[in-house]
């Protein structure tokens, strides 16, 4: 079998997603057997135009201007992959969309200047067709790997949960935070992170986006009755990684 | 039946001989709950649980389990079982573990859940504490407690252990057991009565009666009321002891050559569970969440009643307190269809 | 303590392996496959019954049998490719292996419609678990009455088993009546949807058994066809499809109702499910 | 001597985020050189205003994901002076743990993935493979335990779960019993020093690559934090070294008076400058400002390694990292000892007792972090202010640039070995670009 190249690329983003890949450790020299790394900024200075087998994007769409980028690297790729809740759902950056004063806001006068384009925070195939995604803050690289494997393996469609956390999070026999006083966007998140959040003790954050036909109006009642939330807190609190999925957006 | 009796201070002896032989998995606290899980010194052992997270039947169906291997050439079993001893399981729970033997040995023996099964002794525990949302004095009456090899009822001073197979009796050389006392005897069979009588929630109906108002009301609009704030997470089923359906699925090796097909528990809320490819289109044949909220009222109290002789559900109150949109209660769900 | 079952004892979920014998590409999307079983066994099963299919670390898929158990040396399955597993199957050529369980389910009702006129509505891919019974009535032709089989498809490139229709065609005992949706040139035949094909037909009463297998769609409207030549619900088949990971009747997926298909079916008397709401 | 040189480095490769280098020549006079950064901004500061205070370090997390334990910290630090929360000893040692574990992962990243390839004069690790698969190996190896070890007690090293304010949602290894927890510190503690024979041979490496080091000396400010308890790394004082010896130590809460943050119109990103025209942050600072508190063992190496405090040259930070990696597995190792002998408690995260302003600052790999917040009286976030190291640090490479360039036009270095002699200068400070906080952006001439 041919070594099946790849590149990766980053947008707005905190690079956690390939700080995730070095943490397999050792074996990571393993999945070196299976592909070739052509192009990888962070870590090497080579850059290629020829055409890729598989292009890994890592964050958000944000500016008008990475638009060509986005498109240069679709028209190179065979496959897009987009990794990271940034890049898939606009993750923690969407947090900004609702609000139009961020820029005065970090930046104080300073804040028209024009090479300050920053508009909201969309997932890549906003701007360019993707082919798979890899989801959540940090992706999870168990995952990543599983699907970079089938790719490798030409899978004509990759499996990946459609359902919500609440059940992996059963499945692990987690103490749900609901049980404990606390809130949880389970029932609404995405799963196939295995619900590490609510195992550690914390709510999930939804951080790989809502389920399809999530039930939202569900969801802001329950933080209310059951996680005892503020009326106000309930109503904002799906914007900190879903604030694209929501209904209002 | 033989009734011994072991006295409190003889018990923790007992249950670190059986540690002693090979695992033993049993209710241990964790945060606000319970779960089972091996148990590593005998002070975890808490016999005094209301109810654990997920059923007993963790311990031999594991909720991921390895079906079948690849090594690139050749296929292989994954059947490899240990002996173990699982301790404290509550009458409810007993139940819920008889009812998945026979689904899984009905029309076909499933070797990989069975062959787990066998090589498990099971050690049963009466209820000393309440669930909050406990109903097993009211439903499934029809099914009998059967299917463990000993019973421990909380007594004056210690436990009457009601030895109920040959794997049982293999057991009593392990503690100081003595014969029961007839007024042991009485005073246990006292204790599961009054846990029976003493359950928080309560049904009213026998379980033909709700059998067959379960299925004339299929067309009611109650279930779209019913199930408005459901979020088809799961929740209620993947803790249920009766159900039992699962999922399977291939992974690779990091070798990209070898590969595992594992089955992992799965649930029929979930918008997924039912989709079917149609000429290469896609057809979800319960797409509706009260389509999918029905179906699982439907198996629990009216399509296994015949297989089983009773409803599917034992009255744990597991699901009721899953599930976070507080929906899910049987007992809600069902008196209310009941009143309809 | 001994344990006292057999790890050795039958792994339900362990396929076996089956020798590609040819693989023919029929359509843009459909692959037709013949099979031996490696270890010698002969594969005994009723038209109707499935088996599950399957490519290591892709995964199985319920697949119809589609040749007729009167062919002993060999068995036959059609993929089409829509997704993950079918995908792995249709890569594989000949000489390559298969992983294979089964036979599954139950199949069409022989001994039933032995002695009657019996009916085919076959759409689109269902003409493969149906040719089956197609092939196994054609060898015992004998045994049924009147055969007619009535074959959809959207457009004549999509029209499968060419070789075998030209066979059922030319044969004396079958009615065999096709349509497209949509025709192209060399389109001589019936154009509409497979309800169309009733009013070409002759002599189905309502004494005429017939099985049905195609989409889901097609099913209420050749139910209400059949019902006006006043055929009787208990006399009509359907062969209905679920996603099923067991084939074995625990999974839980395949349930319509309290009706397991892998179980109970893929094959069902309509006046059997007719009131499951979910079935159809 | 008349000469043109003409770099323009856009999108420096083996960094963190995106920065490009610029330097212009014409005919031996030097006109332009500039160290830029264009990394998309992420305004932060303004996405946390109206969140409640449970969530702001899960999003200030997010800042950065190579230091994501740090801004952590440094965010759960400022909620809590703000919230009146004084955490457990149990808590600040955990959390010193979990800090060594940041130091420790961040500094094998950058010494083996991002410096070596320079050192041994290939461009990317992977080259290194097939050529020197067992450093790679041992590499990875070694990620792998900072991984390991920061997932024991945070939960994940990437936006670490467990750490929360007031303490930690779980007992390390998402323990259920503190025995439990005890034992996953026990093995943690194990695999620490199981790590020796991997750092002695990384130690020997270095040895035999120290000559590749370019050397290259200029006086400048350090700044870091300075801690009684140990080496300056969780928590502690801004210490502010001069060149000179002289030593100045401030509170924290008075960080802006340390950071002055300012525009430039030659750059875009903001500058910081203290008592000098720029000063440095990061492990050549604090090691030069804290050496006497580094462990026994970790001396031993530096000594071995030609390394003395203070040391003026910018290019042996990668040499520091290695240093203060060495230095977090002896101290973690004595921290857990710590632990166990107390035996390990299952406590509750400690409450707010008040709603108010609050500072915090942790040190991150690359340097000194501050975060601020403000909260409202129901604990909602009102004002965020998070000033990173890499920001600190863009003044210096700027000036370390401005010298660099005329020497390397002295010693008449060829345009390629000037580019490849400047972008070593940004890498030896490993920036961390997407911390992007407090970036401007621009359109570059080409
Ligand atoms: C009784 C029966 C007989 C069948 N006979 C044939 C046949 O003879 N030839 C043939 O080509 N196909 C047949 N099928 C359909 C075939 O099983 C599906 O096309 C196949 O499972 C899709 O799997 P995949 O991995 O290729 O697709 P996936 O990548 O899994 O998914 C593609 C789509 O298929 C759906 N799907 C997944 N699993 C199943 C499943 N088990 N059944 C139906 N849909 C599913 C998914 O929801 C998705 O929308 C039959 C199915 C049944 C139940
Ligand atoms: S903790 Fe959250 S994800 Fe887990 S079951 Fe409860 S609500 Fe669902
Ligand atoms: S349906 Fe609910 S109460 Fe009944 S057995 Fe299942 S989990 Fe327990
Ligand atoms: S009923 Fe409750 S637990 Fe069950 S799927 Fe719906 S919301 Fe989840």
């Amino acid at each position: 079998m041919a070594k099946v190249k790849c590149a990766w690329f980053d947008f707005a983003s905190c690079e956690g997603c390939q700080i995730e890949l070095t943490n397999y450790g050792e074996p990571f020299v393993e999945l070196l057997q299976h592909i070739e790394i052509v192009e990888f900024r962070e870590v090497m200075t080579e850059k290629t135009e020829a055409p890729i087998d598989v292009a890994f994007i890592e964050g958000s769409f944000t500016r008008e201007s990475d638009r060509a980028k986005l498109e240069r690297i679709r028209d190179r790729a065979a496959v897009v992959v987009a990794y990271g809740s940034c890049a898939t759902c606009g993750g923690i950056n969407a947090l900004k969309n609702h609000t139009d004063d961020y820029k005065q806001e970090v930046y104080g006068a300073d804040a028209d200047k024009p090479h300050l384009d920053s508009t909201k925070a969309l997932p890549i195939s906003a701007a360019i067709k993707v082919d798979y995604e890899v989801k959540g803050c940090p992706m999870d690289k168990d995952e990543f790997l599983g699907i970079v494997q089938q790719l490798v393996h030409g899978t004509a469609k990759v499996y990946v949960p459609s359902y919500p956390v609440c059940v992996e999070c059963k499945r692990r026999g987690t103490v749900c935070r609901f049980d404990e006083g606390d809130y949880c966007l389970g029932p609404i998140a995405q799963a196939g992170c295995g619900a590490p959040c609510p195992a550690d003790g914390i709510p999930c954050e939804a951080c790989r986006g809502m389920v399809q036909d999530a039930n939202q109006k569900s969801m802001e009642k329950v933080l209310m009755e059951n996680g005892k939330l503020p009326e106000r807190w309930a109503k904002q609190k799906t914007r900190m990684f879903t604030a694209n999925f929501r209904e209002d957006a | 039946m033989k009734r011994c009796y072991i006295s409190d201070e003889h018990l923790n002896g007992f249950v670190e001989a059986l540690m002693g032989r090979g695992p033993v998995i049993a209710p241990v606290a964790k945060q606000s709950r319970f779960v089972f899980e091996k148990l590593e010194t005998v002070d975890d052992l808490m016999l005094d649980y209301d109810t654990t997270i997920l059923p007993p039947k963790v311990a031999f169906f594991p909720t991921k389990q390895e079906l079948v291997t690849f090594d690139g050439k050749e296929a292989k079993s994954c059947i490899n079982p240990t002996d173990q001893v699982l301790f404290g399981v509550h009458p409810y729970d007993i139940k819920g573990i008889a009812m998945s033997d026979k689904f899984y040995t009905d029309s076909h023996v499933d070797e990989n859940y069975m062959a787990n099964r066998r090589a498990t002794t099971i050690v049963g525990s009466s209820v000393q504490k309440h669930y909050k949302h406990a109903f097993f004095g009211s439903v499934c009456m029809e099914v009998e407690v059967i299917g463990h090899d000993m019973f421990l009822t909380r007594v004056a001073g210690g436990y009457v252990a009601d030895v109920l197979t040959d794997k049982g009796e293999a057991l009593l050389g392990l503690g100081q057991f003595g014969d029961a006392t007839d007024a042991q005897a009485g005073e246990a069979d006292q204790v599961n009565q009054a846990a029976m009588e003493n359950c928080p929630e309560k049904l009213e109906n026998t379980s033909a009666q709700i059998r067959d108002k379960m299925r004339s009301s299929f067309r009611s609009d109650v279930w779209e009321e019913l199930s408005e704030d459901c979020f088809s997470c799961g929740s209620c089923n993947t803790v249920c002891p009766t159900c039992y359906c699962f999922d399977v699925q291939d992974e690779w090796g990091l070798d990209g050559v070898s590969a595992t097909r594992c089955r992992t528990w799965d649930s029929c809320l979930t918008a997924e569970f039912s989709e079917v490819s149609v000429q290469g289109g896609c057809e979800n044949f319960r797409e509706q969440r009260a389509e999918r909220f029905r179906h699982r009222f439907m198996r629990k109290a009216a399509y296994l009643n015949e297989q089983l002789g009773g409803p599917a559900c034992v009255g744990c109150g597991r699901c009721s307190g899953a599930c976070t949109a507080d929906i899910a209660n049987p007992v809600v769900v069902i008196n209310k269809i009941m009143e309809q | 303590m001994s344990c006292s079952c057999g790890s050795n004892a039958e792994n339900v979920f362990l396929p076996k392996e089956a020798e590609i014998i040819s693989a023919k590409k029929m359509t843009d999307t459909e692959t037709h496959f013949s099979l031996r079983m490696k270890d010698g066994s002969t594969f005994d099963f009723e038209p109707g019954q499935i088996v599950e299919a399957g490519v290591f670390g892709f995964g199985e898929i319920p697949l119809g049998l589609s040749s007729s158990p009167t062919q002993t040396d060999s068995f036959e399955l059609v993929v089409r490719e829509v997704g993950k597993v079918s995908k792995a199957l249709t890569e594989l050529g000949e000489g390559d292996t298969m992983m294979i369980r089964g036979p599954m389910g139950k199949g069409f009702p022989l001994a039933e419609l032995r002695g009657k006129d019996v009916l085919i509505v076959a759409g689109g891919i269902g003409l493969c678990p149906t040719r089956s019974l197609i092939r196994y009535i054609m060898a015992r032709r004998d045994e049924f009455k009147k055969f007619t089989l009535f074959y959809g498809t959207r457009s004549p490139k999509e029209l499968l088993f060419e070789e075998d229709l030209v066979e059922w065609r030319a044969s004396d005992g079958v009615a065999c009546l096709e349509t497209v949706d949509q025709a192209d040139e060399s389109w001589k035949g019936n154009v509409g949807v497979i309800t169309t094909l009733f009013e070409k037909a002759e002599g189905l009463d309502a004494d005429t058994h017939v099985i049905i297998c195609g989409p889901p769609v097609m099913y209420k409207f050749v139910i209400q066809k059949l019902v006006s030549i006043g055929i009787p619900h208990s006399n009509v088949f359907v062969d209905l499809e679920r996603r099923m990971k067991c084939g074995i009747g625990k999974c839980g997926h395949c349930q319509i109702n309290d009706k397991y298909v892998c179980l109970d079916g893929p094959v069902f008397r309509f006046s059997d499910i007719e009131e499951l709401e979910e079935a159809i | 001597m008349s000469k043109n040189v003409n770099i323009d480095v856009h999108h420096l490769t083996r960094v963190e985020g995106h920065g490009n280098i610029v330097v212009n020549v014409t005919d031996g006079t030097l006109e332009k050189v500039q160290w830029q950064v264009p990394e998309a901004p992420r305004f932060f500061e303004a996405m946390v205003r109206g969140r409640h205070y449970s969530e702001v370090a899960r999003i200030t997390s997010r800042i950065c994901g190579i230091c994501a334990v740090g801004h952590t910290l440094a965010s759960l630090k400022a909620s809590e002076a703000a919230l009146g929360i004084e955490i457990s000893e149990q808590t600040a040692i955990l959390r010193r743990i979990l800090k060594h574990s940041e130091n420790f992962d961040s500094h094998v990243v950058h010494v083996f993935f991002l410096v070596a390839p320079d050192l041994l004069g290939v461009s990317s690790v992977f080259p290194l493979v097939q050529t020197h698969g067992d450093v790679v190996k041992l590499a990875l190896r070694m990620k792998r335990l900072g991984h390991e070890w920061g997932s024991t007690i945070g939960g994940r090293t990437t936006h670490p779960t467990r750490a929360i304010v007031g303490g930690f949602a779980s007992l390390p290894g998402a323990a259920r019993t503190v025995r439990e927890g005890e034992a996953a510190l026990k093995e943690l503690q194990q695999k620490l020093l199981n790590a020796v024979p991997d750092a002695v041979k990384t130690y020997e490496l270095l040895g035999e690559l120290a000559g590749n080091i370019p050397s290259f000396t200029r006086e400048t400010e350090y700044v870091g934090l300075v801690d009684d308890v140990e080496y300056g790394l969780y928590d502690g004082k801004i210490g502010c070294l001069m060149p000179d010896g002289t030593k100045e130590l401030i509170n924290v809460s008075d960080y802006l008076s340390v950071t002055n943050e300012y525009v430039v119109d030659q750059s875009t990103a903001k500058y910081s400058k203290h008592n000098m025209d720029s000063y440095m942050a990061g492990a050549l600072a604090r090691i030069n400002i804290n050496y006497d508190q580094l462990h026994p063992e970790a001396k031993k190496l530096a000594e071995g390694l030609g390394f003395k405090a203070v040391c003026f040259n910018p290019y042996m930070n990668s040499i520091a990292q290695f240093i203060e990696a060495v230095h977090s597995v002896y101290t973690s190792v004595e921290l857990i000892d710590q632990l166990l002998t107390k035996g390990l408690k299952d406590e509750k995260p400690v409450a707010p007792t008040k709603y108010d302003q609050g500072v915090g600052a942790t040190e991150v790999p690359r340097g000194i972090l501050f975060h601020e917040y403000t909260y409202d009286s129901e604990g909602f976030c009102t004002v965020g202010n998070c000033i990173i190291p890499t920001g600190q640090n863009h003044g210096n490479i700027q000036c370390d640039m401005e010298k660099l360039v005329p020497e390397m036009l002295e010693k008449d270095m060829a345009e390629k070995d000037m580019e490849l002699g400047l972008e070593m200068l940004v890498r030896a400070y490993d920036p961390c670009i997407s911390c992007s906080t407090h970036y401007l952006d621009v359109t570059f001439k080409k």
